[in-house]
């Protein structure tokens, strides 16, 4: 899960999240990055409103509490 | 003669300055409490337990201050905190992580007059061991059962007397004591901290840790609905992935009246909910002879 | 919650979450980083059973699907 | 439900729901066909807009988080 | 959904689910049958219990507003 | 199940779903494609706004929710 | 999800999800494969039961209504 950490991590930090940055990321914690890996990720979050799918989230976690 | 006063330094005073320098530089953190009545057989116990893990010093503010100048530190920026009495702790665990740690064991006092209980108080059944006398009535106006066997108080059952929060009833303090029972808690009261050139007051080294347990969840659960939504290649992941793929299949195959045995129930319960929906619009108006859902 | 996704990176990476790591991943990620806010993480997620922790979480969809 | 399953039939063909066709499709499903009911059925369809109806229908566990 | 609501109709006058059946509902209400879906329609229903489906719909709405 | 699968492949794949692209993935998949199912599939999703769909299909957890 | 639809659909054509499989129907529908993708999508699925799973997301509307 270490790519979908650092995407939001970047998403917190209202970063962009594309390669370069992710990587960047990745590398600081000592994550040895695989390239296509990386572009996969990234191009399937361009896919994705983040924001949207996050708000989803936090919305179950309540179902389960009900 | 009286000139003489050109103060001598006291030898231990020098000394204690010296041993003081000596701890700002080798620990980083250094954490300052007010020990202002707080009792000194507590303030063992914490020493005790912060064994090989950090050292109290108890020493006057001056010599702290002069310790840090020879330390080398910026003195005014612990200034504000030097008054009254203090106790100085030196640490290599960062300040939150001496907060939390000081946090887990509670030290216990005797109840004083004006205390609340911090847990319930419970006096339990059996020999008190206190000699029958006014103490008796004591015990009645606590509603505390008793009987007098051999000339002793003998307590019935254990009887609560304040339950967490409550305050303690004042006659009840001496009858406690004697019974070795402590339901007021103390803690050691840290003005500020430091490290690393950084100040925390006291109050910011208050840890929610449920707080952190539940950011971490909501972060895991966050990464998990992302990682689902763009089909992350882990087993975990996949498996929500596809349910919901298998739901989004169905919830289709529903809207278009698509019939295979995995369909043929959400295909029902959709026509079924459709139906209903308009029987409910019209419910009022026509007798359809059913019941309609609300 | 930049500080809880990068904790959560270095741990799926198998790091040790401690200061120096958790600034590195941090600044890569653009964030500025506040030094109270920083030890206050580290030790409270020395505290935290994180493994424990996402254990539950993951459990969730499970659970709401049962 | 016969009237209402009736109607929808007719509503999801696009044909329109009046007494001779409800009559019609309730016979074909050989259902004795109550006239009072009949007409009172097709007054009441006719004060509604089926179409909104129907999408709520499926909007309705949704509606209910609200 | 013409075949559904066929078939419910059907359903609800106790009347079979077969193929000559459902044929003379949609034909009533104007629809131009597709043999091999109705055969596919006829065959899935054979195989299951309506009455229990209709049970778990209907419970559906009510046990979410609970 | 599969016409549905194919189906929503090529959604998500931004294709267009018509009979050539369906029977298309069907058959790579080694399925024996039925023109009158494929047809009706094709007719029946035409009718339909499939992100709507899909959107409440995803939504029902949050239903739970309440 | 392509990769997700694509695999379902093998897997309700009863056929192998393995990388030549899904790479003939992803191309099929005109999605560009990415290598890396497919082995670590087939590795994924090889850890999950998949009938397992479609079993609780048909069984869903009924554990709603529980």
């Amino acid at each position: 899960m270490e790519y979908i950490y650092a995407s939001l991590l970047l998403h917190s930090a209202k970063k962009e999240i594309n390669e370069d940055n992710l990587k960047n990321v990745l590398s600081a914690a000592g994550v040895a990055v695989d390239d296509v890996r990386l572009k996969a990720v990234v191009a399937a979050l361009k896919e994705v409103n983040i924001d949207e799918v996050l708000k989803n989230a936090t919305a179950m976690p309540v179902a389960v509490a009900a | 003669m009286a000139v003489v006063t050109q103060h001598k330094i006291p030898k231990w005073k020098i000394e204690e300055v010296e041993e003081l320098t000596q701890k700002l530089k080798e620990y980083p953190t250094i954490v300052i409490a007010n020990i202002e009545g707080f009792p000194a057989d507590k303030l063992h116990d914490i020493r005790k337990k912060l064994r090989g893990k950090a050292e109290i010093k108890v020493t006057k503010n001056s010599l702290f201050e002069l310790a840090l100048k020879k330390a080398g530190l910026d003195e005014s920026k612990f200034k504000p905190y030097l008054t009254g009495s203090n106790a100085y702790i030196f640490t290599n665990m960062n300040p939150f992580e001496l907060h939390l740690f000081l946090a887990k064991f509670k030290l216990k006092r005797y109840a004083m007059p004006g205390d609340k209980a911090d847990e319930e108080v419970v006096i339990p059944a059996g020999d008190t061991g206190m000699p029958a006398g006014p103490i008796l009535s004591t015990f009645g106006k606590l509603k505390v059962k008793t009987k007098v066997q051999d000339g002793k108080v003998y307590v019935l059952q254990d009887t609560v007397i304040a339950k967490p929060g409550d305050p303690i009833p004042p006659e009840a303090a001496p009858i406690l004591q004697k019974l070795g029972i402590m339901p007021v808690y103390i803690k050691l009261s840290i003005k500020v901290a430091y490290e690393g050139g950084v100040i925390i007051p006291g109050e910011q080294l208050e840890i929610n840790l449920d707080e952190y347990k539940d950011e971490v969840m909501k972060a895991h659960f966050n990464a998990f609905s992302l990682a689902v939504e763009i089909a992350y290649p882990e087993p975990e992941v996949l498996k929500v992935t596809a349910q919901k793929a298998a739901r989004n299949a169905i919830s289709l195959a529903a809207e278009i009246a698509y019939i295979t045995p995995e369909t043929v129930q959400a295909v029902i319960s959709k026509a079924m909910t459709k139906a209903y929906a308009l029987a409910g619009a019209i419910s009022g108006k026509v007798d359809l002879g059913i019941q309609v859902p609300q």
